[in-house]
């Protein structure tokens, strides 16, 4: 799917009354790879290759996929925490890629994260408060009380005692940690958060107090998700839509029941079959599909399509062009040369 | 993710450092051996009758004895005195030169670590400073700028601030790799992440964010330096590029009583113990603190 | 026997570098090479002038002095051999005045070639030096260890430029002296062995000897007479103490003796504030303000106990010093030996009677004036201790003195653009030793003529370091330069002394002797100041048991 | 790996370069004077002319441009002529004279340089000989007994200045006990068993002071190395195959420890070239650091700048090895 | 499932405490389990329940200092590993038990190559040359699925995946044909995909090799696949132990009810709310004298806070630590 044009229109759960929040077009993240006697660069990670979706105004875009696919780069490309090589970031009708510093730093409180190790996303040095309130001061300059006052109800809104506002992260645990994550996020009445696997860090139990969080939180302040998760039960619960990222593109984007329920592209559908089911009756009759090898290195993707070194259905065209992504279904797009076939075909 | 202490009170971080560090038995004796000879140098100079300089040609080369602890060299000169006098400069020069080294180190770390672009340029000068050969610019320096500044500050100034830049300028250059070395990867770490992702702007990150997690290595960097430094200034006076000979400082009355070995060891011996004992409790302090400001260790 | 002594160790602490005095300076060297290259003529232990290489001493008694005084005539001993077995002549001697006084070869001891017009060879054994000027104490030139005679053949490809190329000549030469090199090795250790050509047969009585450098005067002092491993340990600057302890170590014992080296303080006549232009700072143009009295500069001296001084800083290697020049015995003036006992009550009288009054912090002033001096000296730790004894001893007649000391290569390195060096005397007294090489004083007591003041216009050279100016003494001193007669000479050189010193433009403060030891079984070692320690080497033997 | 060291070494030149020019300026504004210590009776039109004959009237770029061509084309022609036997290699032009013996600055240095290998550098390897299996037996035994009294003695051994101890083992050892003599005899040689035990005594305090200082310094890295370690997964593996604990210690957790250390220990050999100064000076062994402190004192510029630079080559020379061998043992890093 | 034969591995009354600075963590409390021929017992519970401290306390791989196994028994066929002198431990380990940790990125040591970490067991307790060791492990790494594998022993940890490496470390535990086979979360650091390689993997083996495994996770769904029977443990001890499809059948603890209940689905209906267990994990400062589930626990009890529950059978091999009674519950 690279250098295709955007996906006309998106798929879009509540087309009347929702509105394009985030537009994200032919977005490139490229890790430049220096070598050589003069340390000349070399070639490049290519961490996010040309990824183009939109979120809308109170939906949950979640992506998934392995490790090492770009999720975590294409999160940060958006929110410019990492100055994207090509591709334009929209961002409530402003595009993020092209501002100032200066600019950009005024449009932050619109766009917040929340990150996957909370203890490793904490400043161990400051107190709850000092994290909580760093955003208030950096943006507004509002008195010490009034600072207290909207610290304490963040803190009442990610639920997490008061008492607890001159404590150091130590002192917390996963869980409670990542709700001070969230209430850092939340501090500026954000539009927009990129959650990157706010749970993969937390215990199983714990999970599911941080899920809910996030949704009663969402539902509240009328928020915008981009859920990034391995955890494809996860994602199922929360997202609306959902994009599965393979090798630096999206290979599947679409509605969340729609993709569970037909996947379209091999890697969906080789993911999905992966998971184990908490069910050992279930579990006996399924056909597990089973990818072989591993995933390739970004630095030095495959020709053709990225997936063809372990597709099950690799075809030759496969290993020489890449797939162009298509409206397989309404709202449901997929880049496989299954279906360009398919449609020629048809 | 077991965590405990919900019930904690709320408490300052580094009471849990000192907590730590009071359980290292060594560390606890260092620091208090050093605060002791802190004091003895500092505030022994207010109780005790004699001063440093004064002389009394009667009372040469004498014993131990009640009115001199330590005996009198060969002016008639109280030991005791000179020890507080040179403990002073001997760890006045530590202190400072430490200080200055660090702030050196840590600043150039900082922002190599920090600052992409300036990371080469300032690993270049410190490999270039690594590869100085230490103690002949050491010594070359003291000889090249010891009079001037001698002549703008007065002696004793002049060569203080002669010493103690010296030994700072030659010897930042490891706490300048540490540092670097962890900031960046603090850098990457997701809390810096957050606090940009908050627009924050970089002075502010790295008052806030970086500097306070560097300080476990800087601050055991700090208690090395201070040894180091101490020696440093003992071995210049030694081989005569220091404080001059009217000038007491444990380096000096170490060479200065060299000769009177056989008649008075005590004259060499106790400048020595001085030096040594005050160095092993500043390693000792140092290994406290890098366990003290170990979160792993320290737990949680 | 020659060699029936066997081996010999000696010891300098300031380890030689080079083998040639011509291109050092350092004593170090001239003592080293003196081993092996020997001179016309020496001074003997009791600074008498005697022939070394030369058949006899040339006077105009004898004929060897012109009557102008304007040439000598040397004559060489017969059959001398140089230790490559090749007869020593004439030639050499000329090739010797040639090596060093070439312009481009940066002679060390171009001084002893002073007023050398030429070297006139008459025949193989005979040599002339004709100087350009009447010259009444003609024994520079080829006298004394300082101006050995070299090889012709061996350095002949050395002149000028390409005396620092010739390695191999500089640390292994040739020479007449009781030993030569077999090992040389820079700042470290040198290796002898008797010259099989030396002109006694009998002698040397080592057959090899080793001269090891480097460490410090204490341990070489220990190795000495406490651990035996050395026979011969030079110039031990030790406190006195020290030394004496370790004499009890019984292996070997100290030798001391005297020779014209006087730690002083000099007295600035002129002003070294720094408000004056620099100019005019520290030059004759501006008389000091509180030193130009002489009843400051007497009371001074008279607050110093001078006795005390030797006791703490030298011992045996000092005397109580109160001439400018101490021996040989007959310049020694004896006039002056009252300086020696401190009159504190004397020296506050000075001071009233100079209109000092004692002020309220017990230093006196007078016209609103302190009575402050800054009292400077070069790094050393005796004479640190001397500041501090002789500080403390001015605040008690109500002198303040302000310490300051300079490290040794500044103070003494002559660069004129340093405000440190002895020289510019940017201070009110200083404080460093002196002395004069051979036994004649005259040239040591010229450096005190008008005109001979270092100043701006000369780049801050010149010897009368104190900006001492008096025509009485001018024209004295032009007297001792057509003098020849001794006696005349001598009394004429004490005169002088007692001038500078009765002035108190000098304060003397230690005649400062040397100190070397050697073993207990070490015989035949007569300490020489007047010439190289090393010059009587050959008649060292190992004392048969 | 060979392009990584390729740029290392051309980084290398301009480093060297610019450390030449900055010892040069700073010797050249140096206030000493090679002629300071010549005795006051040397008049100072002399001491001009002395001055002008060692060179020093040049301008001082073209005095740093000469010494550089000597330094880097004359100089290693003449030592490589030396080793290799062939006269004809050397480079006919002037070499690089000490202004003290007027002698080749190389030919001092190669005479200087087995004393301070031996001393120095048998202390060096002695010092790796004892801290090696303390440091491994300390971490092993983490806060026994043993590691207690290692850490001690440790860090007394490198809080105890040279300048101290010396004095005090020569009092003990040569004055009171004469086991040992004060003066380091360099022209030894050894070539019997009688010569042999000289050689040994004479060195036995020296070597004793120095491996004192370089024993602590390396058995605290080995023991920090070994600890972090031994907490390692792999380990806690070794273990569950049913390794023995000497296998687990000595192949396991000692083969990657050795990892830092052999870089520590490869970044300190220059030291060994660059004498202990202070120790030397004590125990008279005339060695590279003696020579240094000489020739600071006598303001013997070339003799300086040249030492210096020798140096200098040295520490970069073995920072890049100590950068390739933590490449060769550890397989996990390599350079390009 | 061989019901009847003798257990392969028999622990009993296990507890493992931690001293550390102000006190004890007690990780382990009377553990107590069996492990049969052929079988796979799963272990789930949450982190921190003391997984692999039992599993470790076992073998002896606690350091020791701050661990130190207290009580239990625990029997390898007829000997007891407790007791067992130091030399006849290393035979067991890696002999007749193999282990497989967690973390494949630091199990295996970076500065040897994976040839000599494989052979070295061989060497050691089956005392092969070093030929038939090297040809052992070629067989080795072709059983766990590694292509080329002749070429591959060569090659060093940090040139894998870690896939890859988890296969290395099961080849190395396989080595000497083990009676049991443990693994500590094999798969929780992989992605789902490698992770259904390893799955499918030890499918395999365990039909080939016949070995006993246990095999622990916290993932519900790893277990569903693979497990014969499970153990949940909870504080330190077991909560609850059945045959796998009995116990997702019938959760008798509180605890796996709630665990199995957060869990959200891949297919099915959408919850609108996930299921949560409320609160934190216990603490483990001293010997439990109540129920360590008793803050979170919905059907919390007064008993709960006095008495420790013991383990009672529900019958069918399933026994639950609880005061609770589930089926009266359901009634
Ligand atoms: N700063 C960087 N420099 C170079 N390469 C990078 C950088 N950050 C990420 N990469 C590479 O980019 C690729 C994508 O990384 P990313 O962190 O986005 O993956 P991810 O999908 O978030 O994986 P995970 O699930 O493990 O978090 C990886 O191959 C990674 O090695
Ligand atoms: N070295 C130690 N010192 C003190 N306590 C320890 C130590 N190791 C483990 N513990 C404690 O023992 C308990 C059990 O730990 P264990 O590692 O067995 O948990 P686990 O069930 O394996 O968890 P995970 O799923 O996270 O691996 C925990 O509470 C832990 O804090
Ligand atoms: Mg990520
Ligand atoms: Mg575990």
């Amino acid at each position: 799917m690279k250098d295709i044009p955007a996906p006309s229109s998106a798929p879009n759960p509540a087309p009347d009354t929702a509105r394009k929040l985030v537009e994200v077009r032919d977005l490139k993240m490229h890790f430049p790879i220096y070598g050589g006697i003069l340390r000349r660069q070399i070639g490049a990670v290519k961490a996010v290759d040309g990824v183009s979706f939109d979120i809308f105004e109170g939906e949950t875009l979640g992506i998934v996929g392995e490790s090492g696919c770009g999720k975590s780069t294409c999160g940060r490309a958006v929110l410019r925490l990492y100055e994207a090589t090509a591709g334009s970031i929209t961002i409530d009708g402003t595009d993020i890629a092209t501002l100032s510093q200066e600019a950009l730093r005024k449009r932050r409180p619109a766009m917040q994260m929340v990150f996957q190790d909370p203890q490793a996303s904490l400043n161990p040095r400051m107190t709850v408060a000092g994290i909580i309130g760093e955003p208030l001061d950096e943006h507004t300059n509002w008195n010490r009380a009034k600072k207290l006052e909207r610290i304490y109800e963040l803190m009442d809104a990610v639920g997490l005692n008061r008492d607890f506002a001159n404590r150091y992260p130590h002192a917390f645990s996963g869980g409670q940690r990542q709700r001070i994550g969230i209430a850092r996020a939340l501090a500026l009445n954000p539009k927009f958060i990129v959650c990157d696997e706010p749970i993969a860090a937390l215990d199983v139990s714990i999970q599911a107090q941080v899920v809910n969080l996030l949704e009663e939180l969402q539902e509240q302040f009328g928020l915008t998700y981009m859920f990034i998760s391995h955890d494809l039960s996860m994602v199922r619960h929360i997202a609306d839509r959902v994009a599965v990222m393979y090798l630096g593109v999206i290979v599947e984007l679409a509605p969340v029941q729609d993709l569970y329920d037909h996947p379209q592209h091999p890697y969906t559908e080789a993911l999905l079959s992966a998971v184990p089911e908490p069910d050992p009756s279930a579990e006996v009759r399924k056909d597990r599909i089973v990818l072989r090898g591993d995933v390739p290195s970004p630095s030095n993707p495959p020709k053709g399509c990225n997936f063809c070194t372990r597709c099950p259905k690799v075809m030759d065209i496969c290993r020489e062009i890449a797939p162009e992504t298509l409206e397989v279904r309404p709202g449901h797009f997929a880049a496989c040369h299954l279906h360009t076939h398919d449609q020629t075909a048809g | 993710m077991t965590d405990i202490a919900t019930a904690r009170p709320p408490r300052n971080q580094w009471w849990d450092v000192w907590d730590q560090f009071k359980t290292h038995k060594g560390a606890l004796v260092g620091m208090i051996v050093f605060l002791f000879i802190v004091f003895f140098c500092f505030v022994g100079p207010y109780i005790w009758p004699y001063s440093a300089t004064y002389i009394d040609i009667r009372s040469r080369n004498q014993g131990f004895s009640f009115a001199h602890p330590m005996g009198t060299d060969q002016l008639g000169r109280d030991i005791f005195a000179r020890m507080m006098k040179g403990g002073q400069v001997s760890l006045a020069v530590g202190i400072v030169a430490m200080v200055l080294s660090v702030f050196l180190g840590t600043m150039i770390g900082v922002l190599a670590g920090y600052f992409r672009r300036v990371d080469g340029l300032l690993m270049r000068l410190t490999d270039l400073f690594l590869a100085l050969p230490l103690l002949p610019l050491l010594l070359v320096m003291s000889m090249l700028f010891r009079q001037p500044l001698a002549s703008i500050f007065g002696v004793e100034t002049g060569i203080f601030l002669l010493i103690v830049t010296a030994i700072a300028v030659t010897s930042w250059m490891r706490t300048a790799r540490v540092v670097r070395g962890d900031v960046l990867a603090l850098k990457e770490r997701e809390y810096v992440l957050a606090a940009r992702s908050i627009g924050t702007p970089p002075r502010r990150l790295i008052l806030r964010h970086i500097l306070p997690n560097v300080l476990s290595p800087v601050m055991v960097s700090a208690t090395l330096m201070l040894a180091t430094a101490i020696i440093t200034e003992s071995a210049l006076s030694f081989l005569g590029m220091g404080f001059p000979p009217d000038f007491p400082t444990w380096g000096r009355l170490v060479a200065d009583g060299i000769d009177y070995m056989q008649q008075y060891p005590s004259r060499a011996m106790l400048p020595g113990i001085f030096i040594s004992l005050t160095v092993l409790s500043v390693n000792y302090i140092g290994d406290g603190l890098r366990d003290a400001l170990d979160p792993r260790i320290r737990g949680r | 026997e020659r060699g029936d002594s066997g081996h010999l160790n000696v010891i300098y602490w300031q380890a030689p570098s080079i083998m040639n005095p011509y291109l050092s300076g350092g004593t170090k060297d001239v003592d080293a090479s003196n081993i092996v290259i020997e001179p016309l003529a020496r001074y003997n232990p009791r600074g008498e002038l005697v022939a070394w290489l030369a058949e006899e001493i040339p006077t105009v008694e004898n004929g060897g002095v012109a009557e102008d005084l304007m040439s000598i005539t040397w004559r060489l001993r017969e059959g001398l051999l140089w230790s490559d077995g090749t007869p020593v002549t004439s030639t050499d001697v000329a090739f010797t005045a040639e090596y060093c006084m070439h312009p481009e070869g940066g002679c060390a001891q171009l001084r002893q070639f002073n007023g050398v017009e030429s070297v006139e060879v008459v025949d193989d054994l005979t040599v002339t030096v004709h100087f350009d000027e009447a010259t009444p104490v003609p024994y520079g030139p080829f006298v004394t260890g300082f101006a050995p005679i070299i090889q012709a053949a061996q350095f002949a490809d050395c002149l000028g430029a390409r005396a620092p190329e010739c390695t191999e000549a500089n640390f292994y030469p040739i020479g007449t002296g009781a030993f030569r090199v077999t090992d040389f090795r820079p700042n470290d250790v040198i290796q002898f062995e008797a010259n099989p050509n030396y002109r006694d047969p009998a002698l040397p009585h080592f057959a090899t000897l080793t001269l090891k450098g480097g460490g410090d005067a204490a341990s070489a002092g220990r190795a000495v007479m406490e651990t035996g491993e050395m026979d011969y340990a030079w110039n031990l600057q030790l406190a006195p103490d020290v030394i004496a302890t370790m004499a009890q170590g019984g292996q070997g014992v100290p030798i001391s003796a005297f020779g014209t080296l006087v730690e002083r303080i000099e007295v600035n006549l002129t002003d070294p504030s720094p408000d004056l232009p620099p100019e005019t700072r520290s030059t004759r143009e501006a008389p000091h303000p509180i030193l130009s009295d002489i009843r400051v500069r007497e009371a001074l001296s008279r607050a110093i106990d001078r006795e005390l001084l030797v006791e703490i800083g030298y011992g045996v290697a000092g005397l109580p010093g109160c001439n400018l020049v101490p021996s040989p015995p007959a310049f020694a003036s004896d006039t002056n030996a009252d300086c020696v006992t401190q009159d504190m009550d004397r020296a506050r009288e000075l001071l009233d009677e100079a209109g000092w009054e004692v002020g309220g912090d017990g230093i006196r002033v007078k016209d609103g004036q302190r009575l402050v001096l800054d009292y400077q000296t070069s790094t050393n730790a005796v004479r640190q201790d001397f500041q501090a004894l002789i500080q403390q001893w001015w605040r008690e007649i109500g002198v303040e003195a302000n310490l300051r000391n300079i490290n040794a290569s500044v103070f003494f390195g002559g660069d004129p653009g340093s405000p440190d060096t002895f020289q510019k005397f940017y201070a009110d007294v200083e404080m460093y030793a002196n002395n004069f090489s051979g036994t004649d004083p005259a040239a040591y007591l010229g450096q005190y003529l008008c005109g001979n003041e270092p100043r701006p216009d000369t780049q801050w050279q010149g010897e009368n370091i104190n900006r001492y100016c008096d025509p009485a003494y001018d024209a004295l001193h032009d007297e001792l330069g057509r003098t020849a007669n001794t006696e005349d000479r001598a009394r004429i050189a004490r005169e002088l002394n007692d001038m500078l010193v009765r002035s108190y433009t000098i304060i003397p403060l230690v005649s400062r002797g040397r100190v070397s030891a050697r073993s207990v079984t070490l015989e035949g070692v007569d300490l020489n100041v007047w010439d190289s320690e090393t010059s009587g080497i050959a008649e060292w033997r190992r004392a048969s048991n | 790996m060979f392009t990584y060291t390729l740029r290392r070494l051309l980084l290398a030149i301009p480093t060297l370069l610019f450390i030449a020019l900055a010892i040069f300026l700073l010797l050249e504004l140096s206030p000493g004077d090679p002629m300071a210590d010549m005795p006051l009776t040397i008049p100072p039109e002399v001491r001009e002319q002395m001055r002008l004959a060692l060179g020093l009237g040049e301008a001082w770029y073209i005095r740093f441009g000469k010494w550089l061509y000597m330094f880097s084309v004359v100089e290693p022609s003449h030592v490589l002529a030396n080793m290799t036997g062939i006269e004809s290699l050397a480079v006919e032009g002037q070499r690089i004279i000490s202004f003290q013996s007027r002698s080749p600055v190389a030919d001092i240095i190669a005479q200087r340089l087995p004393q301070t290998l031996w001393v120095v550098g048998l202390s060096y390897i002695l010092g790796i000989l004892i801290a090696v299996p303390i440091g491994v037996y300390s971490a092993y035994r983490q806060y026994s007994w043993f590691d207690q009294l290692g850490a001690f003695v440790s860090m007394v051994g490198f809080s105890l200045p040279t300048f101290f101890t010396g004095p005090l083992l020569i009092l003990i050892f040569s004055i009171w006990l004469g086991w040992f003599p004060i003066i380091y005899d360099t022209t030894l040689v050894v070539d019997s068993w009688h010569n042999l035990g000289l050689q040994i005594r004479q060195m036995a305090m020296p070597v004793f002071v120095l491996t004192l200082y370089n024993a602590a310094q390396i058995n605290r890295f080995m023991r920090a190395s070994m600890l972090d370690n031994f907490t390692q997964d792999y380990v806690r593996t070794a273990r569950a195959k049913g390794m023995t604990e000497r296998v687990v210690v000595l192949v396991h957790v000692l083969r990657n420890s050795m990892i830092p250390v052999v870089t520590v220990i490869a970044l300190g050999i220059p030291t060994i070239f660059t004498g202990a100064i202070i120790t030397e000076q004590i125990f008279r062994v005339n060695g590279l650091g003696q020579l240094l402190i000489i020739a600071i004192y006598a303001s013997d510029l070339p003799m300086v700048l040249t030492l210096s630079m020798v140096f200098a080559i040295l520490i970069v020379g073995f920072n890049l090895i100590a950068d390739l061998m933590y490449a060769l043992l550890d397989p996990r890093i390599r350079y390009d | 499932m061989p019901d009847g034969a003798a257990p392969v591995l028999d622990v009993q009354n296990l507890k493992t405490v931690f001293r550390v600075r102000g006190g004890e963590v007690h990780a382990v409390n009377s553990v107590s389990f069996d492990l049969r021929p052929g079988e796979l017992l799963g272990v789930v519970g949450e982190s921190g329940s003391g997984k692999s401290v039992t599993m470790m306390s076992l073998l002896g791989l606690l350091p020791s200092p701050p661990a130190e196994v207290r009580e239990g028994t625990v029997m390898l066929g007829d000997r007891n590993l407790l007791t067992m002198g130091a030399e006849d431990m290393r035979n067991v380990r890696g002999g007749e038990v193999g282990f497989v940790f967690q973390d494949p990125m630091t199990s295996l040591n970076p500065v040897f190559n994976v040839g000599f970490q494989i052979m070295e067991p061989l060497r050691v307790h089956m005392g092969l040359t070093r030929r038939k060791a090297r040809d052992r492990a070629v067989e080795l790494l072709e059983i766990v699925g590694i292509p080329d594998a002749r070429r591959r022993l060569k090659d060093y940890p940090h040139q894998f995946s870690g896939g890859m490496r988890q296969r290395v470390m099961i080849a190395i535990a396989l080595a000497c044909d083990p009676k049991v086979l443990i693994a500590d979360e094999p798969t929780t650091a992989l992605d789902v995909t490698i992770q259904a390689q390893i799955l499918e993997l030890v499918k395999d083996l365990r039909q080939k090799l016949g070995m006993a495994i246990i095999w622990i996770t916290h993932d519900l769904g790893v277990i569903a696949g693979i497990a014969d029977r499970v153990l949940v443990m909870y504080g330190g001890q077991v909560a609850e132990q059945g045959p796998v499809r009995e116990l997702f059948a019938n959760p008798a603890h509180p605890y796996t009810r709630a665990l199995l209940q957060t869990m959200p689905k891949l297919h099915g209906t959408r919850d609108d709310k996930l299921r949560v267990i409320e609160g934190q994990p216990p603490m483990l400062g001293a010997h439990p004298t109540a129920c360590p589930f008793r803050d979170r626990c919905p059907h919390a009890m007064e008993i709960c806070a006095r008495e420790n529950p013991q383990r009672r059978p529900l019958g069918g091999n399933h026994d639950v630590a609880c005061h609770w009674d589930h089926r009266e519950a359901a009634l």
